[in-house]
């Protein structure tokens, strides 16, 4: 083991898979010399050469497309947009194409991709560059969903998409590319569908994504000290949705709070709940609870941001608003 | 240009074969065999004929909503792509894509589509992968005049160019998107000009001429496969029918579509086979006479598939998953 | 009272708007002297000229950017984006520049837009022209949602739709255009945010829209043979969402069935779901059911079309499944 | 053509503005006073200045996230400006919009834009609503050469173009799109040239010569006002600082800056002043002097200013729904 922060997480993950297979490369707007709007891709042009860490216009759609395009031919791109907010540009090559390609052409196509995403709040970055929009891709038939937290998580499910034959988009949280934590000396891929238990516990089920497993953690230690014990369960990738997991857990506390930091109207959390609601049905003692963005753009000041944005001590007053 | 024989009579029956297997088809949809949109190339046959005759079989394609001609010039099977027209699982697409979906990606033939525009990215993703593969591969990227206004135009074609990428772009220009007049959507004559956006030539030919077609493609796809870059051809040419089957084609004057007619590819190009003494009208004749045995077979072949089993609606999302999308 | 289509009630509440104020135009493909790809523009070219209605080239991005500057600028824009499908097209737009525009000036701008849409499967146009994908406008704080079901609420809430501040995302069902209705003579608007009970009744809840609405109610009276008797609430908005009509109807039947065409995973009914099994868990007597259409893109040829898109032997099932 | 010494003396003051306001917004972003992203317009004056003098106050404008010049040049305040850029209540947007989104709709400012691109269809929708209300209004958009390779360029220009809309599409050339040169982002080495694609005029001027962009705009703004459609005016110029406050500007060498500085707008315009005798440095130091007078009340007023209450949050998001928009 050794510690390493999550944008070098990822960075080793490109790395690997470069090293490993000469058919990956990857793309977008300033992550070659510049190394990434977040300096994710540091190092990479340097090492690879500018033919296999691409620098492209600002032109998202040309980025994507042209993704679809490689990845159809025999490559496997890992293009990267820069902020969240920027997919609104790309939609189309991402929804109809990459994602249906494969069915519309009754299976013989296939689109090895994974586009790297930076998503959240937390830099006063306002409206445009704030957003988590992981919700429209889960509606999207054919894509699979990858959000991770830990370093480790990055790392290992980034290995996993790079090698899985469907479009794959892979969200970051750009407040969590500084934050530490344990890697592997042999980093492994960790596979797809698979949730993690970040911390157990017996009272309350917390399914959070992302920056809000670490909140959720923090809130875990809070209520600790209320003699309230919550199970954290990260789901890591939002589809394929490992249900048995989330649902194991629910078996054990009875009562969930669902946890994530794009807003809460039509998010995921609403179909984690939903999905609870139906086939866990006999198990719940209480009101499924969610924990989500206000409904609001992200605003640009500090302390309007900051209330926007779900925090511990939300979390907290979920979990206890349904606790025995 | 010198052509041989062998290709002369080639574009005469790749255009002949787009012809009767759209005439067949316009035919069917009119009998209720074929379900949803078809958007008939009749009038556009020397495009698609004249650009494709440059190609390999790993050279690639990406098509449109008006896809029939490009596939059969780009050595589509004819009897796949009837049956997927009628939605039967011996279709391209085992019947899950239908005339805007249709691809064979053996062929390099990156599927028709029904995003106007939509292909201009993908083409060029094409043309990277080749140059990064180190092939020799190109792409062709057919698109409408129409499409000539899409987001997807602008940012596929400036790609391609800064990175000298092996595409050639070649439009339809078939002087309307729908309804719209090509002196409506855009203020501009000819499409060619847009190539100097992005610093590449740009040529405009006669569309309905498939050798001014494939000499102008030749060129371009030299020139790709130099490895000095996209090109921009302008094919002026017409759609004889409206627009889908079914389109009343308000917006334009019997006049008009008679005097297209008049430049029909087909019967141009005919009638000059036989004015050069090349080709005798019975060899002609014969290959029109192979020709409709073919798209006989097509039919039949089309029509004795089975509709697909509902339930293999859940295969082919992904490679991997299957029953756990209906959850 | 008079009979009118889906359509006909469209066109005369595009018409009486465009009378009532100049300020309202139409733009789109082909909606002029075509009369719209499904004929909803019909005549109007021709009784308010090429100036008030638009023809566009096939540019969606121009077509929503220009509208958002048209209804900043003192216009009342309805632009028609011609399948739902290619809303991933102008999506930067809409969800960027449209939905955010006001709270990023402080609510210093309005942007009164109405952007219609048609949604749907039935006609074998395959992956490409059959989405539904209102899911994810809910998702953005800043639009206004609605999908209605019949003639009269089509066009009572297309009426307030144009007279909203705000942008308005109208998802119609194109193969609900030539389905007839009573109309009434006054067309008069029905407030967004208001529910519709299409059918009184006592065992189970069924909450649908759009298509799946008529579905429904022929669910009904099939079920009705089977002694049960459903309440079909038709939201009509989907946001707002009258959530008092939704709840009163749960308290009385505590039981819900959730149905809509498009996919499951992240749909509508995730959030409706999630809202009811949060706030309303203490009357609830069965799982939630969700009846949608099933996780792929839609496929073309008409057994498979059939399959997938949900019917009213799918919402008879999961009736019965929790019906008493 | 001769310009009044009124004028060439706004230019002067205007520019000035820009450049004590953006001097003060990057220190005080480097004494943590102003959070979020700050793009600095520094070297950029003269384009900003000698397009907006065209203007009206109830003519439009789209900006871009380096916005804090256009709304200056266009009558923007600066005390509500900078209290924004603090985040206060204070500010244009109440704090919700911080530096990339800042706007004054009552003096035609539609925003700066944290989307690339963002603006040109906005513009163009401004233009048209000005035409379809028959009042004489034009838009100017603003967009860099970045922004030039977006989606939007193309089809928000085609528009304008084909429906002769009273827009001015105003480049800023400053040959980087964060860090990738224009060589590396387009094959061409003139934007205008792109004008060639929507059959409108297009020009380039030297964009850090005031009256060059002055004049240039002056004739798109008749044009335009005239009912004769769109132009594309590209000017040449250059960011003193990096992309974004904190850009290390790795891309770029030493020399290219300092051969740019060497041109700074703002210098080259005062030594043209006092050369033509027209004014007096005493004049000109008695602007500089009022505008750092100006900053600092600026400044001050942003200080004074209070943060938002968090529960304002809610507000501003619909023009009627509030308290719903937490549930
Ligand atoms: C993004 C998008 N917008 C609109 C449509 C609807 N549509 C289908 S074909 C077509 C016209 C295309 O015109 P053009 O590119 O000239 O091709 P042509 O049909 O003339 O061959 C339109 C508007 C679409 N399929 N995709
Ligand atoms: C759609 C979109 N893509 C990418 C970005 C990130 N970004 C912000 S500014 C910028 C560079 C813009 O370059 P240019 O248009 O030349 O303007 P300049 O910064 O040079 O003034 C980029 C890539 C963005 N804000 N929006
Ligand atoms: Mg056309
Ligand atoms: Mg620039």
């Amino acid at each position: 083991m050794r510690k390493m922060t999550v944008a070098e997480a990822i960075r080793e993950a490109l790395r690997l898979e470069m090293k490993r297979d000469e058919r990956v490369f990857i793309m977008g707007e300033d992550v070659g010399k510049f190394g990434g709007c977040f300096g994710v891709t540091q190092g990479l042009y340097e090492e690879f050469g500018p033919e296999r860490v691409k620098d492209t216009p600002i032109s998202e759609t040309a980025i994507i497309g042209s993704a679809v395009g490689a990845a159809a031919t025999g490559m496997r791109p890992v293009p990267e947009i820069m902020f969240c907010d920027f997919l609104t540009v790309p939609m189309d090559q991402l929804v109809n194409q990459a994602a249906k390609m494969r069915y519309m052409f009754g299976g013989k196509a296939k689109i090895p991709m994974t586009v790297r995403v930076p998503v959240g709040a937390g830099m006063s970055a306002a409206a445009q560059h704030s957003q988590c929009l992981e919700a429209w891709f889960i509606h999207v038939p054919g894509l699979k969903v990858v959000m991770p937290s830990t370093p480790a998580d990055h790392a290992g499910l980034l290995i996993s998409s790079i090698r899985d034959d469907n479009p794959v988009m892979f969200f970051e949280h750009k407040m969590l590319y500084g934050v530490e934590g344990e890697v592997p000396d042999e980093i492994e891929p960790i596979p797809l569908g698979k949730a993690d238990i970040k911390r157990e516990g017996e009272d309350v089920t917390v399914i959070a994504t992302s920056m809000m497993v670490y909140k959720s953690l923090e809130a875990a230690k809070e209520l600790e000290k209320d003699g309230i014990s919550i199970e954290v369960v990260d789901p890591r990738t939002l589809f394929p949705l490992d249900k048995e997991t989330i649902f194991e857990s629910v078996k054990k506390t009875n009562r969930v709070v669902i946890v994530h930091e794009a807003v809460k109207r039509g998010g995921v959390g609403a179909e984690i709940a939903a999905q609870i609601a139906d086939e866990m049905f006999d198990y719940l003692d209480a009101p499924i609870k969610r924990v989500a963005a206000l409904n609001v753009p992200i605003p640009f000041s500090p302390p309007l941001e900051k209330y926007v944005v779900p925090d511990v001590k939300d979390i907290i007053n979920a979990v206890k608003s349904i606790a025995r | 240009m010198k052509l041989k024989k062998e290709e002369l009579l080639h574009f005469y029956r790749k255009m002949v074969e787009i012809r009767k297997f759209e005439t067949k088809v316009v035919e069917l949809f009119a009998d209720g065999m074929i379900p949803g949109f078809v958007h008939s190339y009749i009038g556009e046959e020397a495009v698609a004929v004249g650009a494709c005759s440059n190609l390999n079989d790993d050279d690639y394609i990406t098509s449109t909503h008006r896809g029939h001609g490009h596939l059969i010039a780009k050595g589509g099977h004819m009897d796949k792509m009837m049956a997927e027209l009628f939605g039967k699982e011996t279709g391209y697409c085992k019947g899950k894509g239908g005339s805007m979906h249709i691809a064979d990606v053996d062929l390099g033939i990156l599927g028709a589509n029904g995003i106007v525009g939509g292909g201009f990215p993908i083409a060029a993703g094409a043309g990277l992968s080749a140059k990064m593969r180190g092939t020799n591969q190109v792409a062709v990227c057919f698109f409408g005049d129409g499409a000539s206004n899409q987001t997807t135009f602008h940012e596929g074609i400036n790609l391609a160019s800064i990175w000298d990428l092996p595409v050639v772009f070649v439009c339809e220009n078939n002087m309307y998107g729908i309804s719209l007049s090509q002196k409506e959507h855009q203020h501009i004559k000819d499409i060619s000009d847009r190539a100097t956006a992005y610093g590449i030539p740009g040529v405009t030919v006669d569309g309905n001429d498939v050798i001014a077609v494939y000499e102008a493609v030749k060129e371009a796809v030299k020139r790709a496969r130099q490895g000095e870059g996209p090109t921009l051809i302008e094919c002026k040419t017409y759609r004889h029918r409206g627009h889908f089957e079914g389109d009343p084609t308000v917006y334009r004057s019997e006049e008009e579509v008679e005097q297209w007619k008049k430049k029909d590819p087909i019967k141009r190009f005919r009638k000059k086979l036989l004015e050069l003494g090349t080709v005798t009208e019975d060899e002609l004749n014969s290959i029109d006479e192979e020709v409709d045995k073919m798209v006989e077979e097509a039919v039949e072949y089309a029509k004795k598939g089975k509709f697909p089993e509902p339930e293999k609606a859940v295969e082919d999302v992904y490679t991997d998953i299957v029953e756990e999308v209906r959850e």
